[in-house]
């Protein structure tokens, strides 16, 4: 893998800042629509993790699928899902990107290739190797990128997948977002072996781990990954390290971790260290900063106007779509 | 969206003896000749030949890509197959025995059921599973299930079972036209059964049950396996001058019950004949359906012959005593005409 | 062998008001201290203190080896737990929900449930696996499900489901005096209910139904978390004149028919609720048994209220439009009683 | 691990030369009685793979627990169930080790810890691990051994199972019977890594590869692990290169494999080895040979007779030990 380039182009630097923001600001909204019951249901926050989004999503084609977990408002934004949808879709209004119906676990996008939104652990793993399946022996050249938990890992389906996707050559990109934590459950009380990037090479996988909470490294690492995958027909694997800054959920009163944990890793806030580069490095200046904070202030705003003024789908449409001819 | 465009088929195989197992091998070479899209995906499908034997030849006509063996990996290739679907292609999986979807289950119910709408419409899973099912091999507690009943409670899934050797040769053709799940299960005792198919094999939309016998006094109600048991018993009751309407299911999710509600109202009395265990059995549900919708129109209290409650033995005289019996289906038709004494 | 020896408890907590939460987590901490051998094991259960908070506490007191904190690997902890009782221990297995418990299931059907009588009687598995279950949190489609219908199903498991606070509190110690693996499903919009307890509570054996409140003009049969649901229903009932009994199931393996139709035949008309999907639902299961065993003592037809047959929505006005609700249950007893117009 | 000593004592010889004779023959009368259909459903013959359980059966105390597959009637021989009650249970009759009511793929024993006899390929280990755990918590000094195909490594409890033995530091003893197919499918078919003992060495398991065909290999390899296992309190796992001579079951027709590749195989007869072996350093002569098929072959009459003496279970007798209560 090529190092991390210690300089970024103010376009690329912007950019970044921006889709890192958005990610940022939007989800602080969320956790605010949560407390005044706009949002409903379990609420997983990306909050602290936003680089790995954000590295990623800028190396993924138009062609390309992504599948992730219920902690997914980061990708799919920044996969291109427009912020109304989905703030409409956490209200559980028609106008949802999934019609309301999955709210904040289960969002979907047709358009962006965007599979969800999957609230079974590792359950978006073996739908990662159909989709690379279909596009091998259809001969297209894209794509799958796989966002999971390091808690997953654990899961059979994990080593199942895996196996499938080396034994078969698939191009799947497997992105292991480990923040230390499966709710309560410390990495190193899930596994035996807590180097995730080891396991992996364990089945034949081009592996690497990852500066999860620095942008321009998990986009040097992916840009790389993905080059690799479309070269040689093969999977690739990434353990980003990263961590929540925030609970699992709304419900969990963090009980199996120190503040001074939480503190030390916030002072590896993604957001801040990029800008802070940028900044020393003269790249972009204050007015930058101001003028992405007004962009995302008001793309929020919009987006909660619209997802306020979204309607609720009629009760005659419950039955709607659970087969394609019941509609 | 419109509901699935084809639902009868006429297929030409200008009429042959062929046996069940032959008949799905044709139905799978028909398929994979049909549609590039469509391919076959399982635990020995491919060099196997198949744990039955069903598409043995097949990787030699089709390749190692469209006949793709896969590892003992039950969740990860089934979950394979839903996304490989989405991805466009026509997947038809092998999981090898209902036992082992156990396996698999969370990516039929959670994934393959709830995608469509949960994803307001805009994904289908056009995945077509076939599993065999059933017990009487003296294969023990471990595989000997008959959990259709399972598959037949989740919304999302389309549930069928074929019983006649056209249907087994037919259905697979309307399930790949189907746009959502559609599970197959296909009873490991139906395999050898020999029969002749017509010049033109008539397929109904998999989504209605038939009247495999017409009678006036009892319906028995069934699918797969046990069809031929509940037409053996309607003989033999024939001779006690009891006329039973056999009903064979088809389609056990949805479940037809416009025939099935017709033949009850008609005979007045129903007998339902299922291999799963007795509680919980997809017999109750059909019951139940017949004692809510047509309740005055009986004039006996329903009945039903099912699996004894116990994890299957080997041993055959104990199988055999735990398994749906033609006897234990005459006599309790006679017992529901009041005939038993 | 005998049954389980002791069949009723008696539990002096010297009356209290307490919620369904801190009375499992009580039975849980006098499990723990009164047998060495019992322990719990699942995700979560002990630094987080449980998804639901159940559990909270239990690992301080108890320490790390008997309040276990498992990988999220769902069928090798039960599968270990299965393995564990075979070893001489009293595992308590936490499946956090019963959406999850689709990928033990082999582990529960094919081990737990089949091990004694497939080894001749040589092992039992006294196991106790815990799960949350239902809908009614906007958790969506893949975190709703209701599916105490299926493991119902199984010979060689018990299922019971506790729905009044003292059946929370003392169902558990004699879930752990069973031989046998006995699978607890507790709603999970019940652990935040409060209540008091009486100075002794006095738990029934968990193979028996219970009359929640008699009545005579219909039979409401449910279990868990829509035991309120009906006796609220029955309340709203009596004002217009229709007296209901509430029968509260308890045990959904095995179901108690004596008490169950008892109840149909003094009523003579029956409505089940049941959260789980209406085809193949506990409630067919129920409302077939009476319908076989005590038809010439109905007045009316069977019914039932259940969950529509959808992946359940996240929003709320479609996620109680998809369940059973109070209003439902009443249209459907005065529908049975010919009272709707 | 010692190397593989060059001599062993004429009984140490002779006792594994009896076992797996005792094996090899009981299976061929298996095989004959199938074929007059005394014995139905699934049958599947060990008969190649001797040399394992006879090495490893040999290292383990009475007080250890033994958990197989469906392929384990020789296992369920030499950790000592009787030959009648075994051929008992194949005729399905209620002498049998399980009281008829498994067959040949549920044999199962308390009083020697026999925990069966698995038909869920993957479905015993996790039982393996609870059995440890127990033994752990409740400071016996035991171990829980687990005999199971390589096909089983490609499922998910194969690696959730691994993770928690390792984990927990349980005392389990992983035999991985490696004969190159599940059923059909090839070892590089349903692996992306086909050196199995380096999958396991991934968890941070003792791991290591034995010749399965010389039953002094693996006694030696069993007898260091089950010595590490017991001082460490710490799993261990054997890969053990085996090869079946006969098909999967009776119901296959091997299209998967040359008569070659068999033949081949047949040449490393572990039983033939051994005699070689042994006749070649004078530990023992012909007349051995003679007095143990002739101790053998009765065994195996007496055995036969048992079993065509033993009775069926009554059919009142069906719904028994569905429920310790049911009786
Ligand atoms: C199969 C399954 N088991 C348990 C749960 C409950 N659960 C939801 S999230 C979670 C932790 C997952 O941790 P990880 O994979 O690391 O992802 P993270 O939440 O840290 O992003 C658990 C146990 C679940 N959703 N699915
Ligand atoms: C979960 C599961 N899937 C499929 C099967 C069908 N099956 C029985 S044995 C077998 C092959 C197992 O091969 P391996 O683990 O190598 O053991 P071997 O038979 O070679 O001893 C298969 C696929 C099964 N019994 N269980
Ligand atoms: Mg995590
Ligand atoms: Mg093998």
């Amino acid at each position: 893998m090529n190092g991390r380039p210690s300089q970024v182009s103010r376009e690329q630097g912007l950019r970044w800042l921006k889709d890192m923001t958005r990610v940022r600001r939007m989800e602080e909204k969320c956790a605010e629509l949560y407390g005044q019951e706009k949002i409903r249901g379990f609420l997983h926050l990306y909050i602290g993790e936003e680089a790995v989004a954000a590295g990623a999503m800028a190396e993924l084609g138009e062609e390309d699928a992504v599948v992730a977990t219920y902690r997914e408002h980061g990708h799919a934004l920044l996969r291109g899902i427009s912020m109304n949808a989905i703030m409409a879709e956490m209200y559980g209004k028609r106008e949802g990107c999934s019609r309301g119906r999955g709210g904040s676990m289960h969002l979907f996008d047709a358009e962006t290739r965007f599979y969800g939104g999957n609230a079974i652990v590792s359950g978006g793993l073996p739908l990662a190797i159909g989709l690379a399946l279909a596009d091998k022996m259809q001969k297209r050249p894209r794509i799958t990128a796989c966002f999971f938990g390091e808690g997953a890992v654990a899961e059979g389906e994990f080593h199942e997948s895996l196996n499938l996707a080396v034994l078969w050559q698939l191009p799947v990109l497997f992105v292991c977002e480990n923040n230390l934590y499966a709710m309560g459950t410390a990495l190193a009380r899930s596994e035996s072996v807590t180097d995730i990037h080891q396991k992996a090479a364990a089945y034949g996988i081009d592996s690497a781990a990852v500066d999860g909470m620095d942008v321009i490294s998990v986009n040097t690492a992916v840009r790389d990954a993905v080059k690799k995958i479309r070269a040689e027909e093969a999977p690739a694997f990434l353990e980003m390290r990263t961590y929540r800054f925030r609970a699992h959920s709304m419900f969990d009163p963090e009980l199996y971790r120190s503040k001074e944990e939480v503190e030390q890793w916030k002072q590896l806030c993604p957001v801040a260290t990029l800008t802070a580069q940028l900044m020393a490095q003269k790249v972009i200046d204050g007015g930058d900063i101001a003028d992405i904070e007004n962009a995302v202030a008001e793309e929020i705003r919009k987006a909660v106007d619209f997802a306020e003024a979204g309607n609720w789908e009629p009760v005659e449409d419950l039955m709607k779509d659970v087969y394609t001819d019941s509609n | 969206m419109a509901a699935p465009p084809l639902l009868q088929e006429i297929i030409t195989v200008n009429g042959m003896k062929t046996t069940y197992r032959e008949a799905m091998r044709a139905a799978l070479r028909e398929a994979l000749q049909g549609d590039e899209r469509v391919f076959l995906m399982g635990e020995d499908v491919g060099r196997y030949g198949g744990c039955y034997a069903v598409s043995q030849g097949l990787l030699q006509e089709f390749g190692e890509a469209r006949i793709r063996d896969t590892p003992l990996s039950e969740s990860a290739f089934v979950g394979a197959g839903i996304g490989a679907a989405l991805g466009g292609m026509r997947p038809i999986v092998e999981v090898m025995t209902v036992n082992f979807s156990l396996l698999c289950l969370d990516q039929i119910v959670n994934t393959a059921a709830t995608l469509r709408h949960m994803s307001g419409g805009q994904f289908s899973v056009p995945i077509v599973l076939r599993m065999t099912t059933g017990a009487g091999r003296q294969l023990a507690a471990q595989h000997s299930h008959s959990l259709e009943c399972w598959y037949a409670h989740v919304p999302g899934l389309r549930v069928i079972a074929p019983a006649t050797l056209e249907d087994m040769r037919g259905m697979l053709r309307l399930a790949l036209k189907d746009p959502d799940p559609v599970i197959i299960f296909e009873h490991n005792a139906l395999y050898n059964r020999e029969g002749e198919l017509a010049e033109d094999v008539r397929i109904e939309d998999i989504r209605r049950a038939a009247v495999r016998r017409p009678g006036s006094d009892v319906s028995l109600i069934c699918y797969g396996g046990n069809l031929f048991k509940a037409l053996e018993a309607a003989e033999q009751l024939a001779l006690n001058g009891i006329d039973a309407e056999v009903i064979d299911l088809r389609s056990l999710r949805p479940l037809d019950d416009a025939t099935i509600l017709a033949s009850a109202r008609k005979t007045r009395r129903a007998v339902m004949v299922d291999e799963g265990w007795r509680s919980g059995s997809l017999a109750a549900e059909i019951g139940m359906r017949i004692a809510e919708q047509a309740f005055y129109d009986l004039d006996a209290p329903l009945s039903r012959v099912c699996t004894a409650e116990v994890p299957i033995p080997y041993p055959r005289h104990l199988e055999q005593a735990a398994l749906p019996q033609v006897e234990n289906i005459v006599d309790k038709v006679r017992e529901v005409m009041g005939k038993n004494d």
